[in-house]
């Protein structure tokens, strides 16, 4: 690489995010020489992760709202600090428009994309639209949203046939979307529908599209400089329970090799024409032997580890080089794909009843060896405070072949120890032995109507 | 089941600390129990919060660092009065003032002690109570985080 | 249930530190319970034993299992014999003798108790003392590791 | 592949070591889905690894000659729980010709080559005399054995130029060898290096070669399944003391790529010559760009987990998947090179003064993320007994180049904590700070000469 002609990388960046997602980042900066600043709610004080950056700010009590979510704290810190850049990790401000204008404006580099392109695929219609221009498939759909008239809608509606799904252009997470079976039940229901969103979410635009029984849930990773992009091969992300992933693994398993392949082109094509720069995921809904986009997520995801497991590349390095204005430091035929990778996500829940449990862990003691990812900051003596996400750790397993993965992930899984809370260990147990599970048919629906 | 395995199943357990184990096979099932040490609260025991320290000694630079311990019992009958923000401590309204307080000076509640600029606004902090200012914690032009300790005020 | 299999558990648990044992096999069930002694030293309490059998429990399949904690002081007064060699036991020379020694056999120092066999080779173990037998702990054609408890015997 | 026509792998894999690699060979054999029998000594009792084992067997007291070197209890071991095959680990009985026979004598399967090759190899002058047939270059030296006449062995030496090393054939790990520098020093050393060596050994056979200065410890891993032969590149191990690796990364770094591939090529071609069965490593110095033989280990090696980063072979499932007669899974060119791996041995040690320092861990917290794989038998609590080697972990990083696994290295030992006893991760903290290290020019004298 002719490191000359590079542009310099920052000198300091703040990590706007916690637990493990926040250490993910740090190691990233530590390994590119970069200093870190870390900013941590008081619910989070105890967090080790902090004791490993340069520095820690305070920015505000435990709620996220008044700490993680204070983006005029988490600038402030930056200002006092002297942090060049501000990487955001996922959830909380990653995917906040205006939160990345007023880092920009404050002066600070964004990690991610431009606010622009964030609040175009923050909008789901407008990035369906989008991506129609791009040449990928949406799902069959009344094209915009829905006229206000229930007559003029449900015969729309009726068009494109049923099942069909209605859903709040601002809801999300499963929130705010009803599945239709009938142009009669469609007169009934929009109404309701659009009331229940005008109060949970003040608005009550609502769209409609082709209801796929039991899809699998496939997305493509790429990377992209504002000029040139690549993609990083798919993930399949179909094991759901409440629109929450539970298991991942890279690629996706048992798709055609072409179109596995034309699709993961289309995102990466579609990546250079608007300009994108930083990591995205393009997310699908797969059925069919089709590929339906369905959102874009315009940040590091929690499961880009199986990217990174099947391909080497580090995504959140790339993702900081990028940003400090840096060319991609591959080509797609750089990229090769080795393997296959699965990664259980570990919750601080209650394996049954998936209630949240927090509290004191009394052992960690991580599994080891060959083809063997841990990502957690978590440790022995640690306490998972109430406040937020369940996510603890995340195990990936990596090997020459699917079969391999999983038999690796179930001898993996025996040595995995945490005592003290509850865990989703024991469902992660019994997922690995699951036939349907093994057989790679599973879809988005396969975990909520299984039986135990 | 053959006393092989029983033994087994015993050693196992005792080995343990478990406090009660119920054991099934077939028609069989076994039940073990411990008596759990009375008094024995082993919670602080082991508690491993110190190795990580040790293997990679940072120092925060910012005034409110990990762990900030000093609470209102430490300074038991005084009030302290804590960064409400993140930002830049000043304290006085510019560099050719004086300071808005010093140890010693007398305040009334609603009066201003210092200022907190964040993203470019001046924050006026205002005393919570009346009193005198006993300690002036903070340094001028310093950084403070969410919590760090400003001002003790003796009502 | 014949009586030894009972008075097994009965010294496995009267050497063990458990409080209670529930037993049941077929139609029978057994249960025993301790008084806690006063000042039990809970060995085993800080110790992280625990998590791993959680995380993966296993029945070895061998006599002597991980951590024989029999030890001699465990039969104050009795001597143990233990098997000086991983192999098979056998009670008597040949499966149509008599067994060697039985319960309350009395046996001079350097007798024949058992045979273990290991690599072909029928290695005949004596009594390391005079006595009388108390008890068979190991079962005829039982594997046993290097360790395991074969006899307890009254001097 | 053709699984139909594959011999079917053990039922029952009898594990006769302890340790880290008695836990990789474990996982291995969980993964192929064969049963395990682990032996342990009495001093081992606490030892984790044997509660994920399907049986244990205890085959006698914590000294090694008494357990882990008593050939006998451990092949009675394998005949009391009726497995099929012994896997030797490293070190102990692992290159015992007369183990091996023994336990192929009795009816089980020796995990690796032969008897023969084991004792071909064992012997230093017949490995050297071997291997010259195979175009491997031997260091220049007296052909054989030194004869008796001190004159006429001084001759000889004076032939091959000086400085020159005389070594003990039975000698080994630096014990039993004299550097000379001149024919009269030669005469005086030669009576005394004999006499030393008939106590030491019982034996007085000695040899001769040219002294290489500070050469590089340069190793080819093979696999081999009797006919054919495939290698997993090389790895530069130099970073030693008293003989002891402390240090392994793969592959070696800065050897001309025609030089490293060809001398790769010829362990290879040796292997299927001779027909070799079983994972082998092949150490050579290497000075002046070129390799010299010292001598082939016929078993899997401490370090074997860099070349596995670099390749994504799984070394240990190969060895037990040819010692049940099954073909190489892998074609030369189906080896695939990655990246560069950097091994560090952790050991209780003190990290100044290398004494061993046993005792209770009190917590033991490895690091975790992205191109970080840990081998450790211990956990929080554990007792490290004082019998035996005093590795405790192996820590080993995988990043694009040795660059970066250099910077991954540096970051991820800041995480690793072991506290409670004294172990060598300051050492290797100071040593992925040296220049001398990092330049890659380090030879096997630069760790017992480097200054602190």
């Amino acid at each position: 690489m002719p490191a000359a002609s590079l542009a310099p990388l920052f000198n300091k960046v703040l990590i706007a995010n916690r637990g493990e997602i926040a250490l993910r980042v740090q190691r990233a900066c530590r390994e590119l020489g970069i200093q870190t600043v870390m900013v941590y709610s008081e619910g989070d004080s105890s967090a080790k992760y902090l004791r490993l950056a340069d520095e820690v700010v305070c920015i505000g009590p435990a709620p996220i709202s008044a700490s993680y979510l204070n983006g005029a704290a988490i600038i402030a810190a930056a200002e006092i600090t002297g942090a060049q850049a501000i990487h955001p990790g996922y959830g909380l401000l990653s995917e906040n428009a205006d939160f990345a204008e007023q880092v920009e404006k404050s002066g600070f580099t964004f990690i991610g994309p431009s606010a622009d392109i964030i609040r175009l695929m923050g909008d789901k219609i407008a990035a369906k639209t989008t991506v129609k221009k791009y040449n990928l498939k949406t799902i069959p759909g009344v094209e915009g949203a829905l006229p206000a008239d229930v007559g003029e809608a449900a015969t729309l509606i009726a068009k494109i046939g049923f099942p069909t799904v209605i859903k709040a252009a601002a809801g999300g997470g499963g929130r705010g979307m009803r599945v239709v079976h009938s142009e009669v039940q469609t007169r009934n229901i929009l109404p309701v529908l659009r009331s229940e969103a005008r109060a949970a979410f003040g608005d009550d635009t609502v769209y409609a599209e082709r209801f796929l029984d039991n899809p699998r849930h496939i997305e493509v990773q790429v990377l992209a400089d504002g000029k040139n992009a690549i993609h990083l091969g798919t993930r399949d992300c179909s094991l759901q329970r409440r629109h929450q992933k539970v298991l991942e693994e890279a690629p996706a398993f048992d798709v055609p090799q072409k179109k596995h392949d034309a699709i993961c082109e289309a995102c990466a094509a579609m990546c250079r024409k608007i300009g994108y720069q930083g990591a995205g995921t393009f997310e699908f809904l797969y059925a069919d032997q089709e590929f339906y986009f369905i959102e874009m997520n315009t940040r590091v995801q929690v499961e880009h580890p199986v990217s990174e497991m099947i391909t080497g590349v580090d995504i959140v390095a790339q993702q900081i080089r990028i940003a400090a204005g840096q060319p991609l430091a591959y080509r797609q035929k750089d990229i090769l794909f080795r393997g296959h990778a699965i990664e259980c996500r570990i919750n601080a829940e209650d394996p049954k009843t998936f209630l949240p449990a927090p509290g004191r862990i009394d052992m960690y003691h991580p599994p080891g060896g060959i083809g063997v990812r841990v990502d957690s900051h978590i440790f022995s003596g640690y306490e998972v405070p109430p406040y937020y996400d369940s996510l603890i750790a995340k195990l990936v397993v990596h090997a020459d072949t699917r079969a391999a993965a999983l038999v690796r992930l179930r001898s993996v899984l025996r040595e995995f120890v945490i005592t003290g809370i509850s865990t989703t260990l024991p469902l992660h147990e019994e997922l690995a032995e699951d036939e349907v599970f093994i057989s790679g048919k599973a879809g988005i629906a396969f975990l909520e109507t299984r039986k135990q | 089941m053959d006393i092989r395995k029983l033994k087994t199943i015993l050693d196992l357990f005792e080995n343990s600390s478990l406090t009660e184990i119920e054991f099934c096979e077939g028609e069989e099932r076994i039940r073990l129990s411990k008596a759990q040490p009375a008094g024995t609260q082993p919670a602080a025991l082991p508690l491993p919060n110190n190795p990580f320290p040790t293997a990679a000694p940072t120092v925060a630079s910012i005034a409110a660092p990990i762990a900030v311990t000093t609470t209102e019992e430490e300074f038991a009958g005084d009030v302290v009065v804590k960064s409400p923000m993140v930002g830049t401590f000043y304290r006085s309204s510019s560099p050719d003032k004086n300071p808005f307080v010093d140890v010693g000076t007398p305040v009334k509640k609603g009066d201003t002690l210092c200022i907190v600029e964040a993203m470019k606004l001046m924050n006026e902090i205002p005393s919570p109570v009346s009193g005198v200012v006993r300690q002036v914690v903070a340094e001028n032009g310093e950084a403070v985080g969410f919590g760090a300790l400003l001002f003790v005020i003796t009502e």
